[in-house]
């Protein structure tokens, strides 16, 4: 007996619903109200999303063993012709009732939070209306039955986070943060949607079960066809992850994030941290079926870009001085793991152990980043700065937020008994078992996590104890609230068993910690924090000695390997100057040239017979009507031959 | 009689016409246009078109007419006669009156009308409202609609472009 | 029961008669010149007897005696008036329009007979039964207002003028709501036809069958109405402090008495139209099933039935002109276009629902 | 149906009409005659439209609901030209069709 699931439509239309409330209405309601609407709202979505998780894993999700992949609810929007339409609805299996969990968890957290942060902000319910918005349109995209619904979300999504972004748009950063989010953002979907419809030419459809089907023909074709020394599919599916990519940040394309961090700190929290950043490793996650049977090249991809993004980022997080971009350049590094995971799985079974382990990090850095960036929140509302050099000892004034930043700091860094230790620890069994270079590269950003984390925590907390200009108190009650809750969570989730609930093929199946693994990355996990300690705890520590040994490199990370700077260049430098400029010449001469030659002939020759027209309605009435008898006449005469 | 009614109506009509479009007197011109549009009613009325003949009454005579004479007391002053018009310009358009005139009497009268030789509908105002408001063939509810569109649309343009501003 | 006194017998055997001794086309024509003299001698009679009448209630209201001269009480007051006005001097003012200046009260007077022709006196006593006489009415006195507003241009004086263009204005727009509030009738009785819509309340007068909604439908209907025909307290247009007589200050003799009769015959066809629509007509009063009453009812004749409400609207409008102050021009276009014409609307709705669900008794 | 009129009798008013609508519309230079000319010229074509239907098919009501469309499309022109007169008035202080050229090139 399946339970009935269609309830869950209300998850997000009750969002969509509070989103026009509040966003049409939200001037004439006062601030708090509608602030308390969109919370309200949330948590009824939150409430309805744990007792799905509830119903689907723990009462009867499964079937034989096997998890069932449920559609609860499916409604025609557009219909193109007869075999193709584009429809909405809800599907659910295992990750996408985890991404509502997530999604609605973290999104609860970050609207109680925001009482407390964006007390007296101006436009408090313009915040909360987006906050909405942004929420249904994130679980829109989890809940996606098909491609192009999908694609639909991933855009509002990207909207709304360029509302968001964009929130204090009397600030120019924050505006040209929000167009670059946006723009670089759109370049990705770009490849998204061509990949898209490369898919949907072939497969005719864009249901996800449908293309998730074994014996697909069509996909089979697909990955038969060779085009430019690949498969179709494979270029289909390298052409999804571009998009993938640029939502969640990927080397070349995470350009955007660090910069996202202009919008205010919950928004960082929910958006660039915890759910939509990692739309991407979802959206391979949910193409998992295809990139796994049917392109291992295109996972390739995934693997090699995401182990490079998470060593590149965690580099650059080691230098970074702003605690909300070494947060960003850390989620940047966590989101690579998690598709460094993906790439080394494979599908079915323990083989399938990289799947789990995505998702399970996934699951896990959702709560303690989000922890992070709302501890970080809290420190900048305590300090009114974002630079970790105007902190120092806060330890004494903040002691909520210390002892949760910590948390989240260690769960980070892998340190059992922490939840980060264990969804670490299977990626880098899942990449030991793949190949060894991956495994000692995601060893050795282990390391580096938790040297930069922890350089940011004995930065703030310890080292000189600093004048404020005011002394710094503790977060108010919705702020410590949510910072204590996610602490809780970052603590223990780790103990779910996560293969039970999630695997590449629905199966559930058993894991063990793999001693080896374990050992090794603790070990360079507490090197990582001791060195840190070492450079940071105390003031004048051994940091500045370090910097002075390798000026280049120091450089290098502190400017971001200069990946901006390179956009720049190739974009004014070589794209104005060589491509563009002759093009204007050629627009302006040429082009302009013929057509204002055309203009001025048509201007004399009117100046010549203007004269015609009068302007007189009469003189027209009078040939019309005189037009109008002579063809009746003509007529008339032919008729009558 | 009806015969005789018809002569009568179609003399004025024809009379009246000329006379509305020759009048240098603007306002008698307006009473001669109320004369034609009133036979015109005669004639519906003649044909047993009843409710036509009145909506011709309230719209054309009650409706337009009066808007029409509005306007002239509004322009116009008694003492002032409209230029004569332009006598080759006249002649010209007289000449072509004529000549489409011809043209389409010598059409009509080459034709031969035939009609369906089918009764006589039913013309009372249910039979008129039903067909009006109807989706089915022969129904007009169409038409109906785009006219009340028009006429909503008329009435909002006629305030705005009537309005007085407050810089004017 | 006893059968309403039927008058078509008698037109019958007229037109048997006529038609023994002449062809049908004499015979038409003589039958419309029998109707015409007969409207006409009616309501020159009439006009007198309402002319009188008002005079008198303004005196009853004002605490005078009123005309005591003339005749026994003042009872041939307007025939001395009448003929005075006859006798006296008919004055054109310089650079007047003069066809348009004569054409005027003709103008009005033929609008006034065009409708009172429409008019069913009793059963069987109405010279045209067409089928769309309650529009037809409303059509023919439409084209009263032209006589108006000609009359008072062609007089070449602006105090005419201006009394011209707002009493066109007033009987335009209050045309809207008389209209509105007889479609509240046609509505619930299913017909333009003003025997039928007599016919449809043999069992009760619509004031009694329609609930509240007729019955403010009839309230506006005596407003629009009352101003309609330029009457107190919306006879701004004559507002003697203002522009002395209004479009016929010009006008003197027997054609200032021809505004002044279309006039009441404009009263006399408002109250008429009210007391057939909503009254009953010639209809006798019966209370449910008081049969004796009802029988005793049936026995007075329709015609008197019909001048007995007839007076009765007439009344009440003559008390409102003598009880109410005058309207400002404004006051007056504001009342019909942002009260009377909404409410009308609404009220309209509201009936034609009642109709559809079949609410009325 | 009218003993011994015919459907060209009324055609033949119809077209008088018409081309006496044409005539004043083409030749009177004031705002209001030109409406009155298009008010006649709307009038004989609804002449046109109920003998039609009168006569020919006398079975339907098509041409009697043309006719009222037009008598309905008359009105609102009717305000909104008169609208537009009294504005062109209030603007140049006269309303003949020759003044009305401030938008000309």
């Amino acid at each position: 007996m399946q339970t009935n699931f269609s309830y869950t439509i209300w998850i997000p239309l009750v969002l969509l619903a509070s989103f026009l409330v509040v966003g049409l209405f939200g001037d004439k309601l006062r601030p708090r109200l509608s602030g308390l609407i969109s919370t309200v709202v949330i948590l009824f979505g939150a409430v309805l999303s744990y007792w799905t998780a509830f119903q689907y894993f723990l009462v009867n999700g499964k079937a034989d063993g096997v998890y069932q992949t449920i559609v609860a609810a499916d409604y025609e929007w557009l219909r193109f012709y007869d075999t193709l339409a584009i429809k909405m609805g809800v599907l659910l299996d295992p990750i996408s009732i985890m991404m509502l969990v997530v999604v609605t968890t973290i999104s609860s957290m970050v609207h109680i939070y925001s009482f407390g942060y964006m007390k007296g902000e101006k436009g408090f319910e313009r915040f909360y209306a987006f906050l909405s918005l942004f929420s249904f349109s994130m679980i829109g995209l989890v809940i996606a039955t098909n491609l192009f619904q999908m694609y639909i979300f991933w855009e509002l999504v990207g909207v709304s986070s360029f509302l968001l972004i964009g929130f204090y748009y009397e600030k120019p950063s924050a505006v040209a943060a929000s167009k670059k989010a946006f723009i670089v953002t759109r370049f990705a979907d770009f490849g998204f949607l061509v990949g898209i419809l490369l898919l949907s030419y072939f497969t005719k459809t864009f249901d996800f079960q449908e293309l998730m089907q074994p014996d697909n023909a069509a996909i089979a074709e697909m990955a038969g066809l060779s085009f430019m020394g690949m498969s179709v599919l494979t270029l289909a599916l390298v052409l999804i992850f571009m998009g993938g990519a640029g939502k969640s940040a990927m080397f070349p394309l995470h350009i955007w994030l660090p910069d996202a961090m202009e919008g205010p700190t919950p928004v960082s929290a929910l958006i660039h941290a915890a759910t939509m950043v990692v739309a991407g490793v979802y959206l391979v996650a949910r193409l998992f079926g295809l990139y796994a049977l049917h392109a291992p090249d295109a996972l390739s991809v995934v693997a090699a870009v995401g182990a490079f993004t998470s060593l590149f980022a965690a580099v650059i997080a080691l230098t970074q001085t702003d605690i909300k971009r070494v947060l960003a350049f850390s989620t940047m590094s966590q989101i690579g793991y998690m598709m460094l995971a993906l790439g080394v799985s494979r599908y079915g079974g323990t083989e399938g152990l990289g799947y789990t382990a995505s998702m399970f990090h996934l699951f896990t850095h959702a709560m303690f980043k989000g922890l992070l960036f709302l501890g970080a929140g809290a420190i900048i509302h305590a300090v009114h700065s974002n630079e970790m050099t105007d902190m120092g000892g806060l330890r004494k004034y903040l002691p909520i937020t210390h002892v949760t930043f910590l948390i989240a700091a260690l769960a980070i860094s892998g340190i059992p008994p922490f939840s980060g230790f264990f969804s670490k620890d299977i990626i880098l069994s899942a990449a030991y078992e793949h190949h060894p270079v991956y495994f000692w590269t995601g060893w050795a950003v282990a390391g580096l996590t938790a040297f930069y984390m922890f350089r940011l925590y004995f930065s703030i907390f310890w080292g000189e104890n600093r004048e404020y200009e005011h002394k710094p108190h503790e977060a108010p009650f919705s702020m410590s609230f949510a910072l204590i809750f996610l602490g809780i969570m970052s603590a223990v989730v780790g103990f779910i068993p996560f293969s039970k609930y999630v695997s590449s093929d629905l199966m559930p199946y058993e894991t063990h910690l793999h001693m080896n693994v374990a050992v090794l990355s603790v070990v360079v996990a507490v090197i990582g924090i001791v060195v840190a300690a070492v450079m940071y705890m105390k003031p004048g520590g051994a940091a500045d000695k370090v910097v002075k040994a390798v000026p280049g490199l120091y450089k290098l990370s502190l400017h971001k390997f200069y990946i901006d700077e390179i956009y720049l260049f190739v974009t004014h430098k070589i794209i104005f100057n060589y491509i563009s400029r002759p093009i204007a010449w050629f627009d302006r001469n040429v082009v302009d040239g013929s057509m204002n030659g055309m203009a001025w002939v048509t201007n004399k020759v009117s100046n010549k017979i203007k004269g015609l027209q009068s302007g007189q309605l009469q003189q027209y009435a009078f040939v019309m009507i005189a037009g109008m008898v002579g063809l009746a006449l003509f007529v008339l005469y032919w008729a009558s031959r | 009689m009806e015969r005789l009614i018809f002569y009568i109506l179609a003399l004025t009509i024809i009379l009246f016409s000329v006379m509305t479009v020759t009048s240098r007197n603007i306002l008698r011109a307006a009473i001669y246009l109320l004369f034609v549009l009133l036979a015109t009613a005669g004639i519906y009325f003649l044909l047993n078109y009843n409710f036509l003949a009145a909506v011709q009454l309230t719209v054309y005579s009650g409706g337009v007419v009066v808007l029409i004479v509005f306007a002239v007391l509004l322009t116009a002053k008694i003492d002032h006669k409209l230029e004569p018009v332009n006598k080759v310009k006249s002649a010209l358009t007289a000449l072509l009156a004529i000549i489409g005139l011809g043209a389409i009497l010598w059409a009509v009268f080459g034709y031969n009308f035939t009609g369906n030789g089918m009764a006589e509908g039913a013309y009372d105002v249910k039979a008129i409202g039903s067909s009006l408001l109807s989706y089915g063939q022969y129904g007009y509810v169409l038409p109906f609609e785009v006219i009340s569109i028009l006429l909503l649309a008329a009435m909002v343009g006629a305030i705005m472009i009537a309005k007085r501003y407050k810089n004017d | 029961m006893k059968e309403p006194l039927d008058l078509t017998p008698l037109t019958q055997s007229i037109h048997d008669y006529l038609l023994s001794y002449l062809s049908p086309f004499w015979t038409t024509t003589v039958e419309w010149v029998i109707i015409g003299v007969l409207l006409i001698a009616f309501v020159a009679l009439s006009v007198m007897g309402l002319v009188y009448i008002e005079r008198k209630v303004a005196a009853f209201f004002q605490l005078r005696l009123g005309p005591n001269r003339v005749g026994k009480w003042g009872l041939l007051q307007t025939l001395a008036d009448f003929l005075k006005l006859l006798m006296k001097e008919h004055i054109t003012s310089k650079n007047a329009d003069k066809f348009l200046f004569n054409l005027a009260p003709f103008i009005i007077v033929i609008a006034s007979f065009l409708a009172i022709g429409a008019i069913p006196f009793a059963l069987g006593l109405q010279a045209m039964d067409i089928n769309i006489g309650l529009f037809y009415i409303t059509a023919a006195s439409s084209i009263g207002v032209l006589g108006i507003l000609i009359g008072g241009w062609a007089g070449n004086n602006k105090y005419s003028l201006i009394g011209a263009l707002r009493s066109g204005a007033q009987v335009v727009s209050y045309e809207i709501s008389a209209v509105l509030s007889l479609l509240t009738i046609v509505v619930l009785s299913g017909s333009l036809q003003l025997s039928t819509i007599i016919e449809s309340q043999s069992d009760g007068w619509w004031i009694f069958k329609g609930h509240l909604p007729v019955f403010i439908a009839f309230i506006m209907f005596l407003i629009a109405g009352t101003a309609e025909t330029n009457r107190g307290p919306f006879d701004l247009a004559e507002a003697e402090s203002e522009l002395t007589a209004g479009f016929h200050t010009e006008y003197s003799g027997i054609k200032f008495a021809m505004f002044f009769l279309a006039e009441y015959v404009n009263l006399f066809i408002i109250a008429a139209v009210g007391a057939t629509v909503f009254l009953g007509g010639w209809m006798p009063f019966h209370i449910g099933n008081w049969a004796a009453f009802n029988e005793v009812m049936n026995y007075i004749p329709p015609v008197i039935w019909f001048f007995f409400k007839v007076g009765f609207v007439i009344g009440l409008i003559m008390w409102f002109k003598w009880t109410f102050p005058r309207l400002r021009i404004d006051q007056l276009l504001v009342l019909e276009w942002k009260y009377l014409l909404p409410i009308n609307l609404v009220n309209l709705i509201v009936v034609a629902f009642i109709a559809m669900m079949g609410w009325y008794f | 149906m009218i003993e011994g009129i015919g459907v060209t009798d009324f055609i033949v008013v119809a077209t008088i009409m018409f081309f006496v609508g044409v005539y004043g519309f083409i030749v009177r230079k004031n705002l209001i005659t030109i409406l009155m000319s298009v008010e006649l010229i709307l009038n004989s074509v609804n002449i046109n439209f109920v003998a039609f239907n009168k006569y020919l098919y006398p079975d339907l009501l098509q041409g009697y609901m043309i006719s009222l469309f037009v008598i309905g499309i008359a009105a609102a022109e009717a305000a909104v030209a008169i609208a537009i007169i009294l504005n062109v008035y209030r603007k140049l202080q006269g309303i003949d069709v020759e003044h009305v050229d401030t938008m000309k090139y």
